[in-house]
């Protein structure tokens, strides 16, 4: 067997190797690996092609215009763009520190029967669908908000800071969707925090313990720095989700479209909100050019967020100085 | 001597659970001070197990629990006002793995018991640096104490667990398999480290290498896995000087083990 | 001696706050759930019946006064539902998981490294922009609202969901069952096929079911793309009902009566979701043995 | 400039010089089964084994003894061409296994392994039936008659002492196995397609010293047939079961593995020749 | 073990069922095959001329099989639905898919081309006909009024003229007892709270008649805000459709809005009368709906597309009223749908009338019924009409 080897020609080789079919199999899956890579140019394009009537009538100045009027043709994308980033930060602000506290209580302390149940339920909110969420919003939320929180904000903290100031009204707004978006985006947050939780190692946790450290120091010291980045990552994604989400914050939202208002308790509108809204009875063509701009912009928020969220866990994960040794 | 007495462990029919599942047989016996004493036997005798209820970390681990007494001088660890952290914080301990704190500097890392108990800056760094000459890591490491410990070797990163917990003073040190993970060189630097710490501590040392403890142990505890019952547990079948010990076992089991039969 | 250091109880009050802290946290993370799903429960459990799921949609025979006399049911948004998501998963799933396992075979080049970010982007791409794109490439291409176009692009959303976690599963089946079949001389992907993947079917099989349950609450796509129809329909190539638009139309009718099928809707498509979701944990509950 | 050229001249002889030492050891030593000469090994830039030369003898069992870290796994994977999935690893020196180089130009690795056969450190049976783990080699190789998959998985099952354990069920998973069972049903799975030599990592190390037994008397059985190497932590298993024995050390300096001494088990044990080769087996460190 | 195999099982249906789902995707028939097969039919048919007179209940369309589908005006979709539920009785092979999507869509998708035939409430304007470019029959089914609805739980019964509605959705009056509020009515007790505006968020028939109303009583707004489906509103927050506004004006005390007549009937919300140009305050029905139609009939333009909004004269007329128009092609491409289609509206425009009022729909003034009819007989296929009217 030995001397046949030696004897096979290199042609021969090759035309074995091939016939294992691992060359064949490295690029059908390398295929498909590109497929994906298309889709997100596809969109990309499409979007981009899309929005090419509206690009050149208002020019990058679009972003920071406002007004929006399809009568008159007068659109500018800053009520939009604000309403989304600051829904959106509601949300991140809310659930970023609840989903870490919930992730820590999971994976540290909650007894271990009680471990599985509790984060299933926790991840059950996530599969709730959005639109049920904005269901359950203007019918439930919504009415408690205003006479529970917003009300009792507006009169005490808004007499002086402009951002919770009255009247409050209809409830409907930026805090009421940043709120339900919080709740929507918690369970992922939640989620991603308490893999990441899973995955430092138990020696970092005894290290601790072993010196007299308490359960929350030890958390503190040794469970969380060393988690940092993933964290980190796991708020990015949450706030990706929160930026796109669309029928939740449509129906909450009050759909203020051509104006930004300083308090958080007055309507405004969300990018995705405003496409769905307006895009399906966009009827020139220069309107519906106009929302696919909004959905080109959208897309490049949550690519430039990817590209960041990246960035930023790459940085953090190199941890203080010097590199991991195996 | 009375401080040697204040020092020295007694297991009192120590039984450690993984939930209903009792892991080794009822244990009794005596770690005295200033002495190291070896605890040896084939993976799985439940050594580390008994290692770990000595300064409570057993019962860190979901489901487990710890039945009998662990008294400490006469103070019982389990005692219903006893709180696991302050054991922990008297009772030292060194892992099988290296485990610095990875996101912290060395000097951190050795500080970090103390900071937590709010002692000044000042302390700290005396202590630091006590604590690490007495780890034989001082002129290793002095020019980069705020570099990360894991720009250490693993030999050194072992030392610095040892720092981390002599620096808190303790009174009992416990070191699972610390050189399971390391060259030679540096697992003869730790026992030196052994030797000389058990001047003032007491030691307690859990090995799968009979060599190492026939080397630096005073006293010897063989365990087994028992596989005389349904579900195979760990057993203590033998303690006493080091030297009976490896020189006429009294136990059948034990002299198989050591002369390499088994295991 | 076993004694407290000086600083001990501040530490220890922190520590309870702490505990407090994160024990009220996820008490207060269950109370929206248990409303929404209270609610959805209690609104929606009356107008289920056996018409509900057997029959299509009846057009209102209403009065001035407001009486309905029939509403019908949603079968057509079942039927309708199943269609789109069964023919996204048709399409995502063959590229979902073929470049999972190129990115869990081959994880260190910089393909693979683009193929992860376009896959984090894609799943970070909000669907109402991939119901844009659906609806400007197929539907105004071939003018005509379709199943398909709204398939196609929930198999889009879906497609990251299920890469990823084909990647992750692939990662977590041992190395060393790899190389046991590397070792008896099995070509790589024969290695993957008969080893590695039926090792990680039940994985596989949970990001199927998660990327199922994503997709069938998914609205927005669809508004732009299937339309939606009154009557049973079983071809993809015409529009289509799905349920969770006909939980958004039936909430804007006039009707109390068709509101109330809307909360039926909710309830149903509520409970599909959330019973695939624990199929899905199920079947990686299972993996652990 | 002329500098660089120096030196690239320098390395040039010595590879000649080197190239020329095999073409007169090779002579003498392609009579073994497996024979190394300077083999290196890299992960990336970081050497883990330096000029290896050892020579393994057909149908005999060869232990690789030494402390964690000295390079014994590292070469054990290198004469089955496992660490081809690692793209940072890195061959220099030659392996030859009936006098052909294992990492020529000519040498199909997937071919390499049919004939050199591997048992791991950790029992790893596929999520298959009992059966079809047993059967995967054989299929893999090329066998489709039934019947003679049939009767070749049990004579192997016979051979790894698993037969009458697991007769009554043949089709379960090999996951539902205890770990001994598991791991003699992994030899059983790497003898099947009958390869030529068997490497072994570790065998028994995640074992109980039952199992621990009952795979090293299969491993005498099997030395009727095969050409076995195997790695050990337990030099009292050295010891028991192997016929040769080779110590292997980190260097402190390099960290690269390097070959201290070989040669008949027990005179090795008994009366190894170098001083570290003592240090070890007596047990001063490790 | 077990569990193995039963993850298998798992993933097994998963395949069968995935299966099971291809050869579904392609069971359903294609149009263009149906065409083929029932042409012959279809030939058959025409030929045989019907003398039915319009009340009777002889009209027997015309054997087809066919699939249309429709979107548009949401207003109008209940009298759709019911059209489209009894004509499966007399026609059962037509099938008939009608989206309440918003008159907006309905347009677009018409002329988009993805729908057969459209909904709207607000005619195509000159641009959109003339982008189209082929010829449009709008045909006006039914009449619909647009209200005023109101959050003020003490106040039964408000009246307003149509500038003082005006200033309140431009956000020049934002107390509900400001001075022009109370001198329209006398003796009412208005509270002393903030005016909210409610307005539709999305795109919608109902906000055209509605600012269109404005526009025509209010320079201001004509200026500031124009007509439109949807416009840049100077104040107020949006509710998304007619349940969003709905439920936006329940919650919110002091709120206004707009809705569709069969909306505020429907959920009994409050209905305020509004002055119409002869100087009344009419409160919207059925009747008063009606008689703006009929204020128009003079002046009805032939392709039917007009505006009844604030008639100049008639005591009892509503002034915030409009046609529902269908969009159809004048050519048709397909015979089969041609043939259904027609035969569809026709027997709406006859028969169907009779359940309009039932649902609450204003019928057209029979002039306009004979207009729209009449258009029916213009459509064409390949240069022939496509429908005569039954003798």
């Amino acid at each position: 067997m030995s001397q046949k080897e030696e004897n096979s020609s290199f042609y021969e080789v090759w035309q074995r190797r091939t016939q294992h079919g691992d060359l064949l199999f490295g690029w059908l899956t390398l295929f498909f690996g590109l497929v994906v890579i298309t889709l997100v140019f596809a969109i990309g394009y499409v979007v981009w092609s899309g929005s090419a009537e509206a690009r050149d009538r208002f020019g990058f100045g679009f972003l920071f215009q406002t007004g929006w009027n399809p009568v008159k043709h007068n659109f500018g994308a800053m009520p939009a763009i604000y309403g989304t980033l600051v829904s959106s930060l509601i949300a991140v602000t809310l659930a970023g520190p609840l989903g870490i506290l919930i992730a820590v209580f999971l994976s540290e302390l909650c007894p271990l029967h009680l471990r599985n149940p509790l984060s299933f339920l926790i991840e059950l909110l996530a599969a709730i669908p959005s639109v049920i969420y904005g269901m359950w919003g203007v019918f439930v939320f919504i009415p408690f908000f205003k006479s529970g929180i917003a009300k009792p904000l507006a009169s005490t903290v808004g007499q002086w800071l402009p951002l919770f100031a009255g009247p409050v009204a209809a409830g409907r707004g930026v805090m009421v969707a940043g709120i339900i978006l919080a709740i929507m985006i918690l369970p992922t947050i939640a989620a991603i925090a308490r893999e990441i939780l899973a995955v430092v190692p138990n020696h970092q946790r005894e290290a601790l313990l072993a010196v007299g450290a308490t359960r929350w120091e030890m958390i503190w010291y040794g469970v969380l720095p060393y988690s940092r980045a993933g964290i980190v990552g796991g708020i990015m994604l949450g706030l990706g989700r929160a930026l796109g989400e669309t029928m939740a914050a449509l129906m909450v939202i009050g759909s203020a479209k051509s104006t930004i208002e300083n308090s958080l308790f007055a309507p405004g509108i969300t990018a995705a909100a405003l496409i769905a809204s307006e895009l399906p009875n966009a009827n020139d063509s220069l309107h519906e050019s106009t929302l696919i701009l909004i959905a080109l912009v959208l897309f490049g928020i949550t690519l430039i967020l990817n590209i960041l969220a990246r960035l930023l866990v790459w940085q953090v994960s190199r941890g203080p100085v010097g590199t991991i040794r195996a | 001597m009375a401080k040697n007495e204040a020092n020295s462990i007694h297991l009192q029919d120590l039984k450690p659970f993984y939930g209903s599942f009792q892991a080794v047989a009822p244990v009794n016996t005596t770690f005295a001070s200033r002495a190291i004493t070896a605890m040896i036997g084939p993976s799985g005798c439940g050594k580390s197990t008994v290692i770990r209820c000595i300064n409570r970390l057993h019962e860190n681990i979901p489901g487990a629990r710890v039945e009998g007494k662990v008294l400490l001088g006469e103070q019982n660890l389990y005692g219903r006002e006893m709180e696991p952290q302050a054991v922990r914080r008297r009772i030292g301990m060194v892992f099988q793995q290296p485990n610095p704190l990875r996101m912290l500097s060395i000097e951190q890392n050795v500080a970090i018991g103390l900071k937590l108990e709010g002692r000044p800056k000042k302390e700290l760094a005396e202590r630091v640096e006590a604590s690490l000459r007495r780890a034989a890591l001082w002129d290793e490491v002095k020019d980069k104490l705020r570099e990360s410990s894991l720009a250490l070797s693993g030999g050194q990163q072992q030392r610095l667990c040892i720092a981390r917990t002599i620096a808190l003073e303790p009174e009992v040190i416990l070191l699972d398999e610390p050189c399971a993970a390391l060259d030679p060189i540096s697992t003869l630097k730790i026992e030196d480290l052994l030797l000389e710490l058990k001047q003032q501590y007491t030691v307690v040392i859990v090995t799968h290498n009979m060599q190492q403890a026939a080397r630096i142990s005073d006293r010897t505890l063989v365990f087994m896995v028992d596989t005389s019952v349904a579900r195979p547990r760990g057993l203590m079948v033998e303690e006493g000087e080091t030297l009976q010990i490896f020189t006429a076992p009294q136990d059948l089991r034990t002299q198989d083990y050591i002369s390499g039969r088994v295991g | 001696m076993i004694t407290q250091a000086s600083n001990y109880k501040q530490r220890k009050i922190v520590d309870q706050f702490m505990r407090g802290l994160m024990v009220g946290a996820t008490i207060l993370a269950l109370i929206p759930l248990f409303l929404i799903l209270g609610y959805v429960i209690f609104r929606g459990a009356s107008s289920l019946s056996l018409a509900f799921f057997t029959e299509a949609y009846k057009a209102p025979q209403m009065s001035l006064t407001g009486d309905v006399q029939s509403a019908g049911g949603v079968l057509h948004g079942i039927v309708g539902s199943i269609l789109i998501v069964g023919a996204s998963l048709l399409f995502a799933l063959p590229i979902g998981i073929l470049a999972g396992v190129f990115l869990a075979e081959y994880p260190a080049n910089s393909v693979a490294t683009t193929v992860r970010f376009a896959t984090d982007v894609l799943s970070a791409a909000p669907s109402i922009v991939v119901g844009v794109v659906a609806y400007i490439l197929i539907v105004q291409r071939t003018k005509q609202f379709s199943g398909l176009a709204g398939s196609v692009a929930l198999a889009v959303l879906m497609i990251p969901v299920i890469t990823r976690t084909t990647e992750e599963i692939l990662k977590l089946v041992p190395h060393t069952v790899r190389e046991a079949a590397i070792a008896l001389g099995t070509p790589k992907w024969k290695t993957t096929f008969t080893v590695v993947l039926p090792a990680a079917t039940s994985g596989i099989v949970t990001g199927a079911l998660l990327a199922f349950a994503r997709a069938t609450g998914e609205t927005a796509p669809l508004l732009l793309t299937v339309l939606g129809n009154n009557n049973l329909g079983y071809s993809l190539l015409e529009p289509l009902a799905a349920l969770p638009l006909l939980t958004y139309k039936y909430t804007e009718m006039p009707f109390p009566e068709l509101n109330d099928l809307a909360w039926g809707t909710a309830l149903v498509l509520t409970g599909l979701v959330l019973s695939v979701n624990l199929l899905a944990r199920w079947a990686t509950r299972s993996r652990l043995k | 400039m002329t500098q660089e050229v120096q030196i690239q001249a320098n390395i040039f002889s010595s590879l000649i010089t080197r190239f020329s030492n095999y073409q007169n050891e090779a002579v003498g030593a392609l009579s073994n089964k497996i024979q190394a000469l300077h083999f290196d090994f890299y992960y990336g830039k970081f050497q883990a084994l330096n000029d290896l030369s050892l020579a393994i003898k057909e149908r005999s069992i060869t232990a690789l003894i030494g402390p964690s870290g000295c390079g014994k796994s590292t070469f054990l994977r290198a004469i089955n061409r496992m660490h081809d999935q690692n793209p940072t690893a890195r061959a220099a020196g030659r392996i030859f296994l009936d006098g052909q180089d294992i990492y020529g130009p000519f040498t199909d690795p997937l071919l390499l392994r049919r004939r050199v056969g591997m048992v791991f450190q950790r029992p790893n049976p596929f999520t298959l039936s009992i059966f079809d783990n047993v059967a995967y080699g054989l299929r893999v190789a090329g066998w489709k008659d039934k019947k003679r998959i049939a009767e070749r998985v049990e004579e192997v099952l016979h051979q790894a002492a698993l037969w009458n354990e697991v007769k009554d069920r043949l089709n379960h998973s090999g996951l539902g196995l205890s770990g001994g069972q598991q791991q003699r049903l992994c030899i059983a799975r790497t003898i099947a397609p009958k390869p030529e030599v068997i490497l072994m990592d570790e065998p028994a190390s995640a074992l109980d010293p039952i199992s621990t037994l009952k795979i090293e008397e299969t491993m005498f059985e099997l030395r009727q047939e095969f050409t076995i190497i195997i790695v050990t932590h337990s030099m009292q298993q050295a010891a028991r079961v192997s016929d040769e024995t080779a110590f292997l050390l980190m260097n402190a300096e390099t960290r690269a593995g390097e070959l201290i001494e070989a040669g008949p088990t027990d005179q090795i044990f008994t009366n190894p020749q170098d001083k570290r080769t003592e240090d070890y087996i007596s047990g001063r460190f490790g | 073990m077990s569990l193995t195999k039963n993850r298998q099982i798992v993933f097994f249906c998963f395949l069968a069922l995935l299966v099971f789902l291809a050869p579904a995707c392609g069971s359903g028939p294609a149009p263009t095959d149906m065409t083929k097969k029932d042409q012959p039919t279809v030939e058959a048919e025409t030929a045989e001329p019907k003398s039915a007179p319009k009340t009777t209940n002889s009209f027997k369309p015309r054997a087809v099989k066919a699939k249309l589908t429709a979107s548009g005006a949401s207003f109008p979709d209940p009298i759709y639905q019911k059209w489209i539920e009894s004509y499966k009785g007399v026609a059962p092979d037509v099938a008939i898919n009608y989206q309440p999507v918003g008159s907006g869509q309905g347009r677009k998708n018409f002329f988009g081309g993805s729908t057969d035939f459209g909904g709207t409430d607000k005619y195509a304007s000159d641009e959109e006909l003339e982008t189209f470019g082929k010829d449009v029959f709008h045909i006006p089914t039914v009449l619909g009024a647009v209200v005023v609805t109101y959050n003020l739980p003490d106040l039964e019964k408000i009246q307003f003229s149509g500038e003082t509605l005006a200033n309140i959705f431009l956000g020049k009056i934002t107390k509900w007892n400001a001075s022009a509020i109370a001198k329209e009515n006398p003796g009412v007790e208005l509270p002393d709270e903030a005016i909210t505006v409610v307005h539709r968020s999305d795109g919608s028939g109902t906000t055209s008649i509605f600012t269109n109303y404005l526009s025509s009583v209010s320079k201001d707004w004509q200026t500031k805000v124009g007509t439109g489906d949807s416009v840049e509103w100077p104040v107020g927050i949006g509710g998304e459709k007619n349940p969003g506004v709905a439920q936006a004006i329940k919650q919110t005390e002091g709120a206004i809005g707009y809705v569709e007549l069969i909306y505020a009937t429907a959920n009994k919300l409050p209905t305020p009368a509004i002055k119409n140009a002869a100087g009344e305050y009419v409160e919207p029905n059925l009747a008063s709906t009606s008689a703006a139609a009929e204020g128009f009939l003079k002046t009805m333009p032939a392709d039917l597309r007009v505006n009844i909004i604030n008639p100049p004269e008639g005591e009892k007329v509503y002034p915030i009223a409009g046609f529902t128009w269908i969009l159809v092609t004048k050519e048709q491409t397909d015979k089969t749908k041609a043939t259904a289609l027609t035969d569809f509206l026709y027997w709406s425009l006859t028969e169907g009338t009779k359940d309009a009022e039932a649902l609450g729909y204003a019928p057209l003034p029979e002039t306009v019924r004979e207009k729209a009819l009449e258009k029916l007989t213009q459509i064409e296929v390949a240069g022939k009409p496509a429908f005569k009217l039954p003798k």
